[in-house]
């Protein structure tokens, strides 16, 4: 695999094929004219490749479809049935204020030529930007709106932390603001060809960009909110374990297309990346329902998925490094590590981040993100770490990615938050959440059966 | 005439519906309810979080009457809806002043 | 980007194609003849593109998801619980049944050569389609089913003008006659290289041919079944918001496919569509939000997602042809004009068109076709205009497209249903009405929990 | 169509595509060196065709759609509401635990080299597979991935015979088991290259292989476990029709996967198996629908759901070998037979084949590979036969073919079954019947609303 | 006091609220209930079999009223939830023994 | 004997079970109902039509207990159940004729 290509699942593909192209032009030299002709003209005419193109469009949708209606459906279920559709709600607004801000700003500041610390207003409005523009083996918009899928979904995993007690205005300016403040930022940093991506940080699909940025800050936004009413004695259960289940099984099928999809191809990589998911996302289901039945004697739904998810989000940023193997052990070790870290935060710490992003997402990520530098290595199956790295200096940088993300995704949601408490007041009143968001903010209720 | 109110085991409905039948009860209505009693409730365990439910789904049959056959209505009912362990559930009789039918205004007795 | 492209999505993508195939050969007249025959021979073997077929097979999946579940279910939820199954089955049954008939005849009325009217017999029951025939760059056959996902959808839509009181047998006669009759010829004028085609009409991915031709039926059934027993004072709130959300979101990444799919490519017209149709979604779907917060204090998850699909259904005609701040123009715009024209059918006009197919899709359909003349055009960003059309004669064009549409739906409709109801009638009983069509027709309820 | 193509949908188009890229080398042999390399270099450069390996990366996606949530929805919803959990928990254990068995050894087994009846443990742990192995024209991965939802989806099938009163540990016990011992080396004798496909059976995409192991040994396991208490004198009708739909329309979506990927590319062959596919659905599910009507006055949703799931599990080993008019009369044949097989199973032999399994996959599955026989010559539309094959010699080896299976099938689970029911017993108490698996076994209720 | 128990067809709950409200009921308290009775229940066929529905689905009206005005609710009542079919459901009278608001504590009718 | 029953907001369940088990009440039976009264209820609004609802969600507890501690039921009910806030809902009594534990057969308090 070509070490460039494991500098980062973002642009390096896209050098990456700029790369044959030229190298298919070159091997060809000591043909004649007429041969050279012959070859580069459809060399050009494969610049974009139509099936590279169609993966990606179908990536594209099935990332979409993570996050509506799958994550959607997967917090829905998991509140109270006064709360369902204020979940549903922020999923879905999110989702549109995003994609707005992404087309506005946020994908320049992400991917458009700049500083190591952030990118340019080059691509505001997806400035220069024509159907003809490519990225790599694909065309840009095509990129730009797989891209713009990860940025959905990243604030959609904060809605975890704060249901059935936010307020729903300050809640979507939240997200908005961390979109461009957090996450435009460190995606430049390690998929923009920044600062993190030079010093050879390996994050396939966003074990970083993704999962940590979000899991630690849904931890502060849970920690300045405060916990629900009644927390933590008089939990209620999850209203619909099985529309958690059906939210599960869409985000498995989606995350395909989230991480056989950051090969930005449709080829071996993606091959593997997706099978490596596949049995991780098995593989620690398994472990957290066998540590429920040997627990408490009754493996449940909501558990075995709950693991599912812990597999999928810790493989993701190793996706496009290791083995079927390595994706197995990977697997197997999420779902200890997030059955113990639930137990935790929320039993320990009681902080009541509601839906455990932090604790799944969060410590799922980041377990990925440093398990890259051993099951990446050939040695123990993998594809290959970052140009010259052993595994001990690979797991240094990724350290130190690591720490550079969690400060920033920290201390900037800290200050977002605190300001917009001071100002409009982050949580609804007593009366509201007792009544459940749903009427009180929405004026709907979930089931008029 | 009397209303007898029975909370049984949600299973049982059609064992006491086929046995009030036979006994000549034209009528009846149930309601879905949930109770609490000796019978204790279970936890729900949720991401190694324990949940107490107290309460646990059982049936409300509410009958009308006539005073004459009170008594055998409560021990066929009680029969049928019996499985001799810990919630049951319980029967109440209660005295009816006036029974009406909607359709026809009969009233008394024949309106059941 | 290719004029004649521009003529429409369904054919124009071949000919375009054919075209390239033929240029490239001539590009080359000057190369020796080695060279001729070297890339001759690629030229034909590529004649089928795997990549613009794999897309297009995707496209397709991704289309008859749209109807099944995802509108079954967004019309499923909008109604009482008693009529929920109805509303599936209504959905479902119709997927069945167009599917059979497009075999049978409605495939080759649409897409046969044939009169500026409609198409010959010739494709009927695909007569001398066999797996090598092409369209362009992909098989005949996905090309079949492809289309055959628009010819569902769109009496599906009608659906939603007729809930709660309609008799089955005779909902089905009308919409096997009406495909037929009313979509199939449509589809020959604008896709099938009828008189609308040559005329100029822009329509990408069917603004008429889908959501004109079903609004506006939609309308004519409405009025000519009459209203819910207790419309409109004794509105029932919907049943499921949480089922209208779900089913929302499915049509969602499902019209990735509709649009993105209707470049019949895997390219970067393809791409720019599927950017704009997302924009325009999330565009629409904040600007609806947005009236609800301000006019009513309450944003609904019901009415957000209203807006959703009416920011899509406005876009499809125009995602071929816009950039991306079209869309975003586009989407607020119909956010806007669908939200009044749902007060104006329902609450002014006092027409039971039970869940807004006319004003949401109808209007919606119309709008992006005439902002397609303006919007399409290179000096607002767009992609191009029909051949030798400037904004006023496009907008010209549009008009006489639309009013050919209206007209000919709206009286092939009305005749239709008035011989149903007088031979056989539309509407159940008073009783059945009370009762609910799911056990009265079907013999089932909804939720037996 | 290559004959050899016909023999199997694995192996075949691997060996075919192989063929085509030595076969175009051939055909230039006359050419000048020049344009010799100049094409063969292409040739090689496509050795892995991105459209193709697109197209099933997709259609890996959209096989474990059907399962999850596809089949677990469907047959959820037929349950009673206390064991509709435990359903989905069902479908999805089993998928993770295949998956990881699917890796260890099950692949090898079914698709290594190794004798007629099964292969060899070469490819165990993917032994030997890179990013670069190559299945064809698409990478081995992606291939093995593919592969693996149709391992997944086998042993699901099943869980249908079984609901409401199997113990949790022996059915998941039961179905790894089955995977090695069962679906493995018959995958291996139709798909491996094994004595079946030597002797030239025909099964595109799994009437064998999926439909008939999962059927007969579906009825095996109702008949050993026993009726569910009340049956059928007391039989609970579905508790959510409306999930069964919505689990049905993903299966129909995800079929498409499941047959047209099955040609391993994304070609005119692909195109054809979705167009026959389709119309199987429709034209069984229309057929299902009107023996409802015409026999109770109520055309039903769950009828026709069924009616569908007939005729795709009818086609499933015609699907690469028909015609779109073959597709239709197949279509109807399932939705008839299937109906009835329904009526004689469950009422007049009284076996609580709690959801049909036998009945609808079983036989379906059977008779169309009875049916490619006929509908497979060219005489009749079809694509061609098995090479050499008369209509009436190929009803011979594919009865063969279907005997060999069943008896392998039935035998097996019966010895699997009888052994775990004497050591740890098959089935629940009474008491945790009557109170549901839900909270029985995995402590959780369906609905909390 | 009297509590007067009404099981009536759903769709004539809107009909029977207004019709009280209108004789100055202030309040009153709704549930849902299957109902078994002359009102014969239906079948469903699944897949060819037939599932025997007893149960029609029924709603429960509870109000406690004044002794004095006891009749006329009943009257009111019984007009408003009647359509003359089979299954229209019944009336039935009981006697209260106290009545309080739980908000203020009144009690009796200054209650209800 | 006496029923008492009591018509409470839905979130105040818990509260109120906790008080009358402290009390020694051994069981109750509640269910859900929709209550209209004094407390008016909302408008929801669909895509700008208004929806009035008069109902609002209320739980129905049901307990049947000794008359000699019915007025302590009574006011520890009323205590716990209520918030001073319109809405809070009502508690009736009325008199019990028998009681029977259907798992036993034990009559009159000893079936409480
Ligand atoms: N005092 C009571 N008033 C009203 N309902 C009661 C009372 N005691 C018990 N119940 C109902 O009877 C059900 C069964 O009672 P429980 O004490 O659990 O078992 P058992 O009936 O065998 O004594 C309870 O769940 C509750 O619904
Ligand atoms: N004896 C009874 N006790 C309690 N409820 C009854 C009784 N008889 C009938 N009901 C209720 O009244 C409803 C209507 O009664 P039914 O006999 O079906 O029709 P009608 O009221 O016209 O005689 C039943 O569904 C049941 O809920
Ligand atoms: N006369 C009545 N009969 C039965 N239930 C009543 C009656 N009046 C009120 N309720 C119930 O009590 C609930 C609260 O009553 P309401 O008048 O709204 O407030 P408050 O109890 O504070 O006066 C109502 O929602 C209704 O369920």
């Amino acid at each position: 695999m070509n070490r460039v290509e494991a500098v980062s699942g973002g642009i390096a593909v896209r050098k990456l094929l700029v790369r044959r192209a030229v190298g298919r032009v070159l091997e060809i030299s000591a043909m004649s004219l007429a041969v050279l002709v012959a070859l580069v003209a459809p060399a050009a005419a494969q610049e974009i490749d139509s099936g590279h193109t169609a993966w990606i469009l179908t990536s594209t949708a099935l990332v979409l479809f993570m996050t509506l209606p799958g994550l959607a459906l997967f917090y829905g279920g998991l509140v109270r049935t006064r709360n369902v559709l204020s979940v549903l709600m922020h999923c879905f607004t999110i989702a549109c204020l995003i994609s707005v801000l992404w087309l506005v700003i946020a994908y320049s500041l992400a991917f458009a030529d700049g500083t190591g610390w952030v990118g340019g207003f080059s691509k505001a409005f997806l400035g220069g930007v024509g159907t003809d523009s490519a990225s790599g083996a694909i065309p840009e918009t095509v990129f730009f709106m797989f891209q713009m899928t990860f940025a959905i979904i990243t604030p959609a995993l904060i809605v975890g932390a704060f249901p059935e007690r936010v307020k729903f205005g300050p809640m979507l300016t939240f997200c908005g603001i961390w979109l461009i403040v957090v996450y435009a930022p460190v995606c430049h940093w390690i998929w923009g060809g920044g600062w993190l991506a030079e010093m050879g940080v390996l994050d396939f699909a966003g074990g970083l960009v993704v999962h940590a940025t979000a899991g630690s800050s849904a931890l502060v936004f849970a920690i300045v909110l405060g916990r629900r009413r009644g927390f933590p004695n008089e939990l209620s259960p999850p209203h619909s374990p099985g529309l958690v289940m059906i939210g599960a099984a869409m985000l498995w099928v989606g995350w395909f297309g989230f991480n056989a999809g950051s090969a930005l191809a449709a080829d071996g990589n993606a091959g593997m990346a997706m099978t490596v998911t596949h049995l991780s996302a098995a593989m620690a289901s398994l472990t957290w329902m066998a540590i429920e039945w040997i627990r408490f004697g009754k493996p449940s739904l909501v558990g075995i998925v709950t693991g599912m998810v812990a597999g999928l989000a810790t493989i993701t940023p190793a996706s496009g490094f290791v083995g079927p193997i390595g994706g197995v052990v990977i697997g197997f070790v999420a779902g200890l590590v997030c059955f113990y870290a639930v137990q935790l935060v929320k039993h320990a710490l009681k902080v009541d981040d509601s839906l455990d992003v932090f604790a799944v997402h969060g410590v799922g990520g980041i377990t990925g993100i440093l398990l890259v530098s051993f099951f990446g290595d050939p040695s123990l199956g993998g594809l290959g770490l970052a140009e010259g790295k052993t595994m001990a200096s690979q797991l240094g940088v990724q350290a130190v990615g690591t720490i550079a993300v969690l400060v920033w995704s920290v201390v900037a949601s800290f200050v977002i938050l605190k300001a917009l408490d001071l100002i409009v007041g982050l949580r609804v009143s007593e009366e509201d959440e007792t009544t459940g968001l749903d009427l009180a903010t929405h004026g709907e209720r979930g089931y008029n059966i | 005439m009397k209303m007898v109110i029975a909370v049984i085991k949600p299973f049982k409905l059609e064992d006491v519906r086929s046995a009030l039948t036979e006994l000549g009860v034209q009528g009846l209505t149930v309601g879905e309810v949930r109770g609490f009693g000796r019978q204790k409730g279970h936890t729900e365990i949720y991401r190694g979080a324990e949940y107490e439910v107290h309460f646990l789904p059982k049936l409300r049959i509410e009958v009308v009457v006539s005073t004459t056959i009170v008594d055998r209505v409560v021990e066929t009912l009680r029969e049928a809806a019996q499985t001799g362990e810990i919630g049951d559930g319980k029967i109440f009789v209660l005295d009816v002043g006036q029974a009406v039918r909607i359709r026809t205004g009969e009233q008394g007795e024949d309106a059941l």
